[in-house]
């Protein structure tokens, strides 16, 4: 295992304590693993709190900050973070308008996020939930824990910090999040596996011409494994796969998200994000806005995802508000 | 031998699961990196590095406050599904058993709630390659009547060992092997792998002779 | 070879037109390869130009827009751009007020915008060049083409954008640049090997256990090769031969620039940043101002680089100004 | 057998220069890995494509407007170090060969001028680890006095596989070869080996009986 960490024990305090560093523009706790926006909000708002294992950097933490994340709690890598890290950052964070926790849909995270949602509940904390679950590589069935949340969080999140951030009430804001991860379909394909510091090799092994189809970002492996081959026809599979399960007609307009699973050059996520844009408008699907880089990642792990998100004017409104996190800015 | 949990044989029984996890947990990774994402065991050694800590620092007055902190400890540290799950798990042990000592058939209904804790927070049903496919026949073969606490002890392990070999042909419908659909057919379940060791340190610490609270 | 392509000899061409889909508020000029900022600017001004070898993204093109460059010119996979682009690229955006060409102190890059800049001068557009050479691991000497240039080039630009936005003559903005790049030092790490498309294969081999210090940008081996060890000997390692070759003393202040080489998840690059803070304030030097993320790439090499840049009030006035590019953007 | 390059042999020397880098590309490629950035090969290859179009679309008046668009093709097409180069080279061939065939001698100097364009863009001494090992020593053999055409090419072409050979020793002192600085010791420069391809080209065209233009 290569890897520039101290031991795998300390990833992520270290990682933190540098984070931290790099952003005294936030407020961090290191001992309870809690990011916090640096400054009060000018009003009581609703608070948005995420969190969830390390390792899909920038998620969260990147995403904490005015229009966005009030706070994120990181756990250790692929490991939902703990009830008392999610109960500290409801209580750094609540003003008095209530938290929305926003969630991926892993086991994990459901069962601590809502234990945390519990204490938070006996402490007076009004929460609400927003279970993000868009990848359509798992079918969501009694045979499967349902679709894990992935790319998708990115735009819940954006979406729901910008409400918020206009004075929205908490079931608004909730709503609005529940509509956005509705709207909202990813799919993922790996090149390569991930390492996770504490197992201390790839978590499969996949010859140099094979990808895995339909992964995560656990590093688990997907759904099958393929022979590796042209962008243009994995592209198309994935945008056919996500097309196959969204309501999206000619006419419509998206967000799309080309994501970087961490180790993929920008340069490949350019190329896949061409072929995205043209088998959209082969389809008659316009690309309202789109991001195009590493936002929810796996590691090291190298492949792409893709999320479309439907998009009516009031989500590119709530889109374009201005943000100022560590990953994404703009005004 | 022991025909009675108490307080040390509570404290010895955590601390022989600690002493397990430490020294399990490549396997317990590795078992996790196969149809999981490859944390099992170091969410466990985490979790249970910090029991041996919070343990220290507790004066029990009962062996529920043993497992109950126990329980309460794995929530705070571990995350992931393990973590509340066994956390849950020992926190209903710790309710049942508020007492300084606890006879076979009460530690029999400790171990059924602790079952029913983590049925009731993660949804399973046996067959679902997950906790409950080694807990479930451990908790059967544990119930067993006559057997000593030992016997019963030994039983529950070998009947957990059974239980995660019975995982191997399922396909996983909890938990993060139910993503990889069939592929998750054909390898041992990791969370039911890391039940056994709590069995099988139960069954060492009841065996042991000697005062409670050293095993032998 | 794994990547997200269709085809090594395309891979420029396809990512360009992926960019430029992406990036609707900027012109992409796909014939002559050159990407240039979307609205003229309000008054004449000096332009930025610069550009380089693919595979470095989001360097050049990420930069381009109000506040840095006026256009960049991709050349194919660490292959500097030929005279036509920068010649094109000058040609688009000179408004009168003269062009600054910021180039990297490589020979194909030097040579090719060398004789674009003779190009333009007998067309009449005024140019002038800055060549950034901040890359310690090369000595300087007869012995070498000199400097590698690297991570700096991202503060000149940032540097040389704000001023130029600020109506400064060309003279004015190239001495900035040529001051900006004597205040910057960078050294960089590499886990694994960059594999070029066109080459199919990692440009060395090197066993699980062992690094390359003192690698490029461009997949050549480094200086020696070392054994892996944890995150914060290899900072020291990094830090030290910097500040060896720096004029930092206690009490200066820095931009410090934690780089990824590409295949390193930010979860590393963050701990990274702790350890370099950390170093740093031991010695009693104060990081004013950082960047810690993937800025100027090697494909998917794993690594890192460090750049350090010491700061004054003025560069830290320039470093504040506003930017709005695809991948740097403050107000 | 030549003894005069006129303007089909001047297009058949590059049509062959063309075809050895289309078939040595990977070779190439595989130099400029091991001591620089990989690309030596496709560079060139990309260039030498865009020359052959180039020069299906053009009626020279001259052998010089032959190596002149070659020259000019390179430098807009190739990039790097080798594109400006070898495009400089073919340039200054072309400005030394105004008529519509050149003997021995003429083209000797054509040589020459390629090689000083050559050193005064890259400020190459011999020695230094680049294409000027190459032709430096191919110039010289070719000069030899009273040789045929195809023999002082003959000539010329081993010459520059002995200068490629050389290069192996040598420590590179330009190019991005000498960032490696010791470490560029043991291997043969790309360029180098290119420039062997160019009078190795040269060699099978002027030796080549029938018509100028269709080398055997
Ligand atoms: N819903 C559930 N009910 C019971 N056990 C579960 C459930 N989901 C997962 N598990 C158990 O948790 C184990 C995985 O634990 P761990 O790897 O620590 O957590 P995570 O899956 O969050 O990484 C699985 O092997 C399985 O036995
Ligand atoms: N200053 C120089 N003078 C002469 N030849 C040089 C010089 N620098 C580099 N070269 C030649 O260029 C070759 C590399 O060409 P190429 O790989 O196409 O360009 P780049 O180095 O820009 O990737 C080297 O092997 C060397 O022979
Ligand atoms: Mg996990
Ligand atoms: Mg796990
Ligand atoms: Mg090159
Ligand atoms: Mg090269």
């Amino acid at each position: 295992m290569k890897k520039l960490i101290n031991t795998p024990d300390t990833v992520l305090a270290d990682a933190l304590a540098g984070f931290a560093a790099a952003h005294p523009e936030l407020t961090v706790d290191l001992d309870n693993r809690v990011i916090v926006r640096g400054s009060r909000p000018a009003a009581p708002k609703v608070a948005v709190v995420s969190g969830g294992g390390s390792g899909h950097e920038p998620l969260h933490g990147g995403f904490v900050g005015p229009g966005m994340l009030d706070a994120a709690c990181p756990g250790e890598v692929f490991t939902s973070p703990v009830p008392d890290q999610v109960l500290a950052a409801a209580r750094a964070v609540d003003s008095g308008a209530g938290v929305l926790l926003v969630v991926k849909n892993y086991t994990g995270d459901v069962m601590n996020f809502g234990l945390a949602a519990e204490l938070a509940a006996e402490e007076g904390i009004e929460v609400r939930t927003v279970l993000v679950d868009d990848d359509v590589a798992v079918e969501d069935s009694t045979w499967t824990a349902g679709r894990r949340g992935t790319g998708a969080t990115v735009v819940v999140e954006k979406a729901v910090g910008a409400l918020a951030g206009r004075g929205a009430g908490l079931a608004e804001v909730a709503a609005l999040g529940e509509r956005v991860n509705a709207a909202s379909r990813s799919f993922a394909i790996a090149l390569t596996a991930a390492t996770v510091p504490a197992a201390g090799k790839p978590g499969f092994d996949l010859p140099e011409d094979e990808i895995e189809v339909g992964v995560g970002i656990h590093g688990e492996p997907g759904r099958r494994r393929e022979a590796l081959r042209p962008a243009r026809e994995l592209v198309a599979e994935v945008v056919d796969t996500i097309l196959a399960d969204h309501d999206l007609a000619a006419g419509d307009e998206v967000i799309a998200l080309v994501n970087g699973l961490g180790g993929t050059p920008l340069l490949e996520l350019y190329v896949v994000y061409g072929e995205v844009h043209a088998r959209l408008a082969e389809r008659g699907i316009r690309i309202a806005r789109n991001l195009v880089g590493n936002y929810v990642t796996s590691l090291d792990m190298a492949g792409f995802s893709l999320t479309l998100t439907k998009a009516d004017p009031d989500l590119l409104d709530l889109w374009d508000a201005p943000v100022t996190t560590a990953a994404l800015t703009w005004s | 031998m022991h025909d009675t949990v108490d307080i040390p044989l509570a404290l010895a029984w955590v601390r022989e699961i600690a002493a397990a996890v430490e020294q399990q947990e490549g396997r317990l990774t590795e078992l996790d990196s196969a149809i999981g994402d490859g944390d099992h065991g170091s969410n466990l050694r985490r979790g249970f590095t910090a029991v041996l800590a919070a343990l220290d620092d507790l004066t029990p007055a009962s062996v529920g406050a043993v497992l109950t902190r126990t329980g309460t400890t794995l929530i705070s540290k571990v995350g992931g599904a393990s973590g509340p799950l066994y956390g849950s798990a020992f926190r209903a042990m710790g309710a049942a058993l508020p007492g300084e000592r606890a006879d076979r058939a009460e530690f029999a209904a400790a171990l059924a709630a602790g079952l029913a804790a983590i049925r009731k927070l993660g949804a399973a049903e046996p067959g679902d390659k997950t906790v409950v496919d080694a807990w479930t026949p451990a908790l059967a073969a544990f119930g067993q009547p006559d057997a000593t606490l030992a016997a019963a002890a030994s039983a529950a392990a070998e009947a957990a060992a059974q239980g995660v070999r019975d995982t191997v042909p399922l396909q996983a419908r909890k938990g993060r092997a139910s993503y990889l659909g069939p592929r998750s057919i054909g390898h041992p379940d990791p969370g039911a792998a890391s039940t056994e060791l709590l069995f099988q340190a139960l069954a060492r610490v009841t065996a042991a002779s000697g005062p409670s609270g050293s095993p032998g």
